[in-house]
């Protein structure tokens, strides 16, 4: 039962926040604040107790919910799953402290239900991390779209009605291909075992004929590319992440985005192993495709929330390649990056949102000599560029490079192509930040752009402060993450390549 | 060739060329009796297939009852506009043919190519109850039993519901006559209205009477003709 | 021990950086012990290592698992052997000069904490990138001087010119950066780990084109860092930062990375020659380049950075020569240090003296005004140019010998290079403390603060003496011995003709110098008409240019294309296909025409189509 | 005599009561026409009862009769309804039906 609870805390105070007098808005903001941070104690108490010997689902709990078509209201994690779930709601409270008067200065609907809709989506994003039923996951994974899309149709920018609707209708369609592949697979277990089911582990040993594993792949795989966004699917991502309010935005792609390659891992490489080997190649290719694709847009970008985003479309290329090269060092590293990046890239969206508030407007033009004015402000958007660039001692470089190697020991080529991103990377990132810190400030700069107050630094000290403990402590998450990946690795049959020359007898490499 | 047949060639030509009758007639009245022809004919081939109830409901039901209805709502509504033969909707008529050709064709092809039926005649069915009526009223009161009185039900919510639309709401008070001829007296009208259709060509309530002068008088028409019987007459030409 | 050394800067660092304005008034000072301190450590460790016997030197330190997923290990442990003291010693020594130094360089600047900050950074990624014992944990410091020398370039960020150098710094050894990642996977793959030990010992095993791969790879990643063709251009726009920063990062330290990482990885190139050539070829190319390009610079610091360029071409050419080459690879890398960085310093207190003017023809007769500048920098000349027996003779001259003995092209142009550096040397020394003095009317030049001179007397010593203490106190041949290897030259006495002919080569290129510089005018304004060599050579040989025309341009045109078809292809297409769905609705809605026949009409076709479908699926 | 002749001359009436439908304007007409379509469909429930020997299809028609009799009370009682508003018979006249 300690899932279905921790969904149910930030169930409750949405509700409660929801029921509150309109007029007492700062009240519904400590209500949501302290439901939130409630939450996040108890995720991080479940992720520590998870145990890191072995990769098997834990915190089991089932309970018939449509036995008829075998649908079960299933929870449980394993080690990734766990650890998204901690990140995911450590990024709740800051976002909610760092968006403490985004509805207010939105203009449009109440604060209560600004919050209320935060803690909706938070109930949305640990069920759909902690299904272990496809139905359960699938239901989870299309009822998150709702408050995201009222967060960002309401409470977003002036484009905020095309992009929610740009936003929906994209993870729609993606939704109903998997819902397709999803009665495929229930309809081919029925054949198979007698009787239909989604449970995740009884799935995992299905035995489906290449044919039907390839073509019900290619639906949960188009669902959760729209969602991770791989290129040409992303073209939703950046006007979303534009539109939406900086803590939206964080969510958004730091976490809701991440259900798209949590799939994969989860889902894909248990289920349809010989598919997932069959599509490999291609993956890969859409894989690079978008790691430089997502770096050449991002230079390109003229907003800087919608450089993120393309960074992010990089970054999201990075992840499904370290995934679907299968290896361990790809694997973990991919499933490292997922928290890595919801961080690095909730920093940078917070810490741009805090600028853009001061000057109202997102434009890297706009800016100049934010280093001069706001010293603080600047070294907040440098260190979070830098764990964005994955400089080492930044969690972001053990996850990009696990995945580079990862990828190198399977595939030389993709990792050559691959590596040459990072250099992009560094030119993204740091050209962003000389127009926008460096040189002498405009009057406009001058006048508008202030320090960084207590308020957005309490918001943003933890994810930097976590960027950086993990990354020199990288095992503190890995622990967890490797029994999960040896597993995936027996589901796809994989066993990692031996070195070519090593000298093993000479015991040296731990 | 039998004397079904004989008689099934005969009524069936009567049949098809009644139905094309109605389709074809410019005025409703006409239509109205070209399908009730068509429907004796049927009535006649329902004997031919042995089901005399039928035939007779046939004949009580449709030829009496439902076609006198037309006929009754015909003379409420008059002739109309709608009576004219000139398709108003592009394409409808060309459409129309096409399909109803297709599918006729398809539907009688169908037909055609499927293996001759079986005919097993109606002799044992109606003879297990002692004739056709009986049989049919042990089906109705035993098989059918539920469907039938369902259709109490409906029988019942038809009438309701064709009382409730044919009836007028009245707003006002009945006006006394002492009211009605004040108001007469104070309008420019203080004569009675002349009939339709005086000095016309004809005497249709829908043909206004012309005045000394020639011109057509709208004001001898009922209300509901006003105006649009004047450019009823003049699509009539151009149709004709 | 060994953490303390990367702690205590470290962790000045971090306290400067969190403190904030609180520790403006203590900062510097703080800075400076925490990079003293590290300096006795290092002494300490290094005296404790004179204690030991040579195979005993080695510490190897873990401190904990770093990485460990699958096969792939990583340990956080360091390892302080006879070469990384060296390195130890140059980084700390002369870091602590160079944070004395600024002291009084950065008096006047409001934000002296984060630059000592920065130092104190740059000092412990440094030291980390020297004591790391595996190849992975050697790239966190890698990265990490990138970043400190990032940081510090731009560091004058209002100036539009230093952010982008800084930015360009940084873009470029990520190129390099790209090399090392390469190395690191390739010999993870090849030899199952990464730490120094480990492939040393595996490299016998390798097969020729793993080892060429990483040796290529290694090569790559040390032309990044240390500023060697193709990856030079960052290294002159560098001079963008204040002094201190030139002279610490990019001449003393860590532009010298690069030498140490192939020294480091020794066990690879030894058994790949193809590696060692294209190593001697880069090294050759970016030695004669630097020194060329030093040879038309008026900014007198640029013109050390070319210097800088091509002593390190030096350096690796060394290195790339295999057995024979690393001691002396590494001995020019410490002399080097020290002359370079009192030349730095130097100009820096030149600059100092007049108005931050770092144009050399507004200088001219300083030796009057700056006694002590004068004397340290001259000091500082007479060892690059290799006038014996300053240091930079010694280190030089063993390297031309040795090249001279496994290839005659690379030893002519080491000899060459050795001609023109005399020649670009003097022509500065000259330029700026010779002739009659042509600054403008409000520059009144004056001697820096001791905090500035005396860490340049210091520098000025360790100049004049430290070759030969090295040699011979030192003794740098058998010390290093243990770590790289080495093959002492096999005729030995055959080169008798070199020593007198490199001397009389450079003295052939002062002379010149003296004719061209010294003994007429030199016109304050740079003169247009001069030849097509010269102008290459004041456009940094046109690196940048070929840059811009190879990677910048064609790249921006490619995002903005990129954009273009991000925005009208791909989400055109989208928004084009909701447009056709759109239009098709709204035409499909006049079908809707309110007409009851027309409704009845579809039926009919409806019906007649579902006719036809069951005929058909009948037949 | 072959029973398929009476569902052809079912057919034929259909047809022509459909076209009827589609092509008259006149309210009337038009539930003259479905009426028709309803007798073919009388036909062939008749045809089937004797093709099959049983009383079924009869009872089916009976059925048809009752509900074709109850139709056309409140379809009439429609048009005259409509007729009173818009003093028109013509189905074309109502198409706010639309768009």
């Amino acid at each position: 039962m300690q899932l279905t609870t921790l969904m149910l805390i930030p169930l409750v105070g949405a509700i409660a926040v929801f029921l509150l007098p309109a007029a007492k808005e700062t009240l519904a903001k400590q209500v949501a604040l302290a439901v939130s941070i409630v939450t996040a104690i108890d995720a991080i108490r479940l992720a520590l107790s998870l145990d890191n010997s072995s990769g098997a689902i834990q915190f089991v709990e089932k309970h018939e919910w449509i036995p008829a078509f075998g649908i079960s209201w299933s929870l449980g994690i394993d080690g990734i799953a766990g650890l998204l779930i901690a990140m995911a709601t450590i990024l709740v409270p800051l976002i909610i402290v760092a968006g403490w008067w985004d509805a207010e200065n939105s203009g449009r609907g109440t604060v209560k239900g600004f919050f209320a809709l935060i803690l909706a989506l938070e109930v949305c994003m640990i069920g759909v991390f902690a299904a272990t039923d496809l139905f359960l996951f699938y239901v989870f994974f299309e009822v998150m779209l709702l408050p995201v899309y009222f967060l960002i149709g309401r409470f977003g920018g002036a484009q905020r009605s095309y992009a929610a609707m740009k936003f929906l209708l994209y993870s729609l369609v993606g939704g109903l291909f998997m819902l397709a592949s999803l009665i495929g697979l229930y309809v081919v277990s029925a054949r198979t075992l007698g009787q239909g089911t989604f449970d995740f582990v009884t799935l995992t040993g299905l035995h489906m004929d290449a044919g039907t594993q390839k073509t019900l792949f290619l639906g949960f795989f188009f669902a959760f590319a729209v969602k991770a966004p791989m290129v040409p699917f992303h073209t939703w991502l950046p006007d979303a992440a534009a539109e939406a309010t900086p803590g939206t935005s964080t969510l958004l792609v730091g976490v809701l985005d991440k259900v798209g390659t949590f799939g994969m891992i989860r889902y894909l490489l248990p289920i349809f192993p010989d598919a997932s080997h069959y599509y490999a190649p291609i993956i890969i290719v859409l894989a690079c495709i978008s790691i430089f694709y997502g770096a050449l847009l991002a230079i390109g970008q003229t907003d800087m929330m919608r450089l993120i985003a393309f960074s992010s479309v990089s970054h999201f290329g990075f992840i499904v390649l370290g995934i679907f090269v299968f290896s361990s060092q790809g694997l973990a590293g991919s499933s490292f990056y997922m928290i890595n990046h919801g961080f690095s890239t909730g920093a940078l969206f917070l810490v741009v949102g805090y600028l853009a508030s001061r000057r109202g407007s997102k434009k890297i033009s706009d800016f100049g000599g934010v280093s001069k004015v706001a010293p603080v402000l600047a070294g907040v958007l440098l260190i979070s560029g830098l764990s964005s660039l994955a400089l080492p001692g930044m969690s972001s470089f053990v996850s990009e490079f696990l995945v580079l190697i990862g990828t190198f020991s399977e595939n030389r080529v993709a990792a050559n192509i691959a590596t040459v991103g990072i250099v992009l990377a560094a030119f993204y990132i740091l050209w962003m930040y000389q127009r926008v810190a460096t040189g002498e400030p405009s009057e406009e700069v001058n006048s508008t752009v202030s320090e960084i107050n207590k308020r957005e630094l309490v918001a943003i000290v933890p994810i930097l402060a976590a960027i950086i403990a993990l990354g020199i402590f990288p095992q503190a998450a890995l622990k967890y993450i490797n029994p999960a990946v040896s597993d995936l690795q027996k589901y796809v049959s994989v066993v990692d390549p031996t070195p070519a020359f090593g000298a093993l007898t000479e015991g040296i490499g731990s | 060739m039998n004397g079904e047949s004989v008689v099934f060639w005969i009524t069936a030509i009567f049949a098809v060329v009644g139905a094309l009758g109605m389709v074809l007639s410019r005025k409703a009245v006409h239509s109205a009796l070209w399908v009730a022809f068509a429907m004796v004919n049927l009535a006649v081939l329902y004997f031919t297939l042995q089901a005399p109830f039928l035939a007779t409901t046939q004949i009580v039901v449709y030829t009496g009852a439902v076609m006198m209805l037309f006929l009754f709502v015909l003379m409420i509504v008059g002739v109309d506009s709608s009576d004219s033969l000139l398709e108003t909707l592009k394409g409808q008529r060309l459409l129309a043919t096409l399909f109803g050709l297709a599918f006729g064709a398809l539907l009688l092809s169908g037909v055609a190519s499927t293996i001759a039926l079986r005919d097993n005649g109606l002799d044992v069915a109606n003879g297990d109850y002692g004739g056709n009526i009986q049989g049919i009223a042990h089906l109705v009161f035993n098989r059918y039993l539920l469907a039938f009185e369902v259709t109490s039900a409906l029988l019942i919510t038809a009438v309701i519901g064709a009382m409730v639309l044919a009836h007028r709401e009245r707003w006002a008070p009945r006006k006394t006559q002492a009211e009605l001829s004040r108001e007469r007296t104070f309008t420019s009208q203080v004569t009675p209205l002349p009939n339709p259709g005086v000095l016309a060509r004809h005497n249709a309530v829908d043909t206004p009477a012309l005045l000394p002068d020639g011109t057509p008088s709208q004001a001898s028409l009922p209300k509901q003709f006003r105006e649009t019987s004047h450019e009823d007459e003049a699509a009539k030409e151009v149709t004709s | 021990m060994t953490a303390a050394l990367i702690g205590l800067p470290l962790f000045g660092a971090t306290v400067l950086l969190l403190g904030g304005r609180r520790t403006n008034a203590w900062g510097h000072y703080f800075a400076v012990a925490m990079s003293a301190s590290s300096f006795f450590v290092g002494v300490a460790t290094f005296m404790s290592m004179l204690g030991r016997s040579a195979e005993d030197r080695t510490i190897e330190t873990h401190l904990f698992d770093w990485i460990a997923v699958g096969s792939f290990q990583v340990p956080f442990g360091l390892q302080i052997d006879q070469l990384s003291i060296a390195f130890v010693l140059l980084i700390t020594g002369v870091g602590t000069l160079i944070h004395i130094y600024s002291i009084g360089y950065m008096a006047h600047d409001e934000n002296r904490r984060k630059f000592f900050a920065y130092l104190n950074l740059f000092v412990a990624a440094m030291l980390l990138l020297v004591l790391a014992n595996n190849y992975f944990l050697l790239y966190v410091g890698w990265e990490g001087v990138g970043l400190a020398s990032y940081l510090l370039i731009s560091f004058w960020q209002h100036k539009p010119s230093a952010a982008v150098a800084g930015k360009k710094a940084f873009v470029v050894n990520r190129v390099g950066d790209v090399g090392l990642s390469l190395a690191v996977m390739l010999m993870f793959v090849t030899f199952g780990t990464v730490t120094f030990s480990g492939v040393s010992a595996a490299a016998g095993n390798g097969d020729a084109t793993s080892l060429k791969l990483i040796g290529f790879a290694l090569l790559l990643a040390a032309c990044g860092k240390s500023a060697q063709f193709p990856l030079q251009s960052w290294l002159l726009d560098a001079m963008e930062g204040p002094t201190p920063v030139s002279a610490l990062i990019h001449a003393a330290t860590m532009v010298t990375a690069g030498v140490y990482l192939i020294v480091r990885a020794h066990a690879i190139f030894d058994l790949s020659e193809t590696a060692r050539t294209a190593v001697v070829v880069i090294g050759a190319i970016t030695l004669l380049l630097g020194a060329f390009i030093g040879t038309a610079k008026d900014d007198i610091k640029k013109g050390l950075a070319g210097s800088t360029m091509s002593q390190i071409g030096y350096m690796i050419l060394a290195a790339g020569l295999g057995p024979v080459g690393y001691v002396f690879a590494i001995f020019h890398l410490l002399t080097h240090g020290m002359f370079k960085a009192g030349l730095f310093l130097g100009a820096g207190s030149v600059m100092h003296g007049v108005n931050d003017d770092v144009n050399m023809r507004h200088y001219g007769a300083l030796r009057g005004a700056m006694k002590i500048t004068y004397v340290t920098f001259g000091l500082g000349f007479l060892a690059i140019i290799g006038i014996p027996p300053f240091a930079g003779f010694w280190s030089k001259d063993e390297i031309i010998k040795v090249a001279f003995e496994q290839n005659t092209l690379v030893g002519l142009c080491t000899l060459v290079g050795a001609g023109v550096t005399a020649f670009y040397m003097t022509r500065m020394m000259t330029m700026t403390f010779f002739g009659e003095a042509r600054w403008e009317k409000d520059v009144h030049p004056h001697e820096s603060p001791s905090t500035m001179t005396i860490p340049m007397i210091i520098l000025a010593v360790g100049s004049a003496f430290g070759g030969l203490l090295l040699l011979f106190v030192g003794d740098i041949e058998a010390w290093l011995e243990p770590v790289t290897g080495f093959a002492t030259s096999t005729e030995a006495g055959g080169m008798a003709w070199l020593m007198p002919t490199t001397l009389l080569v450079i003295a052939a290129g002062v002379a010149y110098a003296w004719n061209t510089y010294g003994r007429r005018p030199v016109p304050v304004v740079a003169p247009a008409e001069v030849s097509l060599l010269t102008r290459a050579a004041r456009n940094d040989a046109y690196g940048d240019a070929i840059n811009e025309a190879i990677f910048m341009r064609p790249g921006l045109h490619l995002t903005r294309a990129l954009v273009w078809f991000d925005t009208k292809g791909i989400d055109g297409f989208i928004g084009g296909f909701a447009a056709l769905i759109g239009g098709l609705s709204a035409r499909g809605r006049k079908l809707q025409n309110g007409y009851a026949r027309s409704y009845a009409l579809t039926m009919l076709g409806g019906a007649a189509l579902i006719a036809f479908v069951l005929y058909l699926v009948r037949l | 005599m072959n029973p398929n002749n009476y569902l052809i001359l079912a057919g034929i009436l259909f047809t022509i009561g459909a076209f009827g439908v589609v092509v008259r304007r006149n309210a009337i007409i038009v539930f003259m026409s479905v009426e028709m379509m309803l007798n073919a469909a009388n036909l062939a429930f008749a045809t089937a009862a004797r093709t099959t020997g049983t009383l079924d299809g009869q009872v089916a028609a009976f059925f048809v009769m009752v509900v074709a009799a109850a139709e056309v009370v409140v379809g009439l009682a429609i048009i005259v309804t409509i007729f009173r508003t818009r003093r028109s018979a013509s189905i074309d006249e109502a198409n706010l039906l639309k768009y």
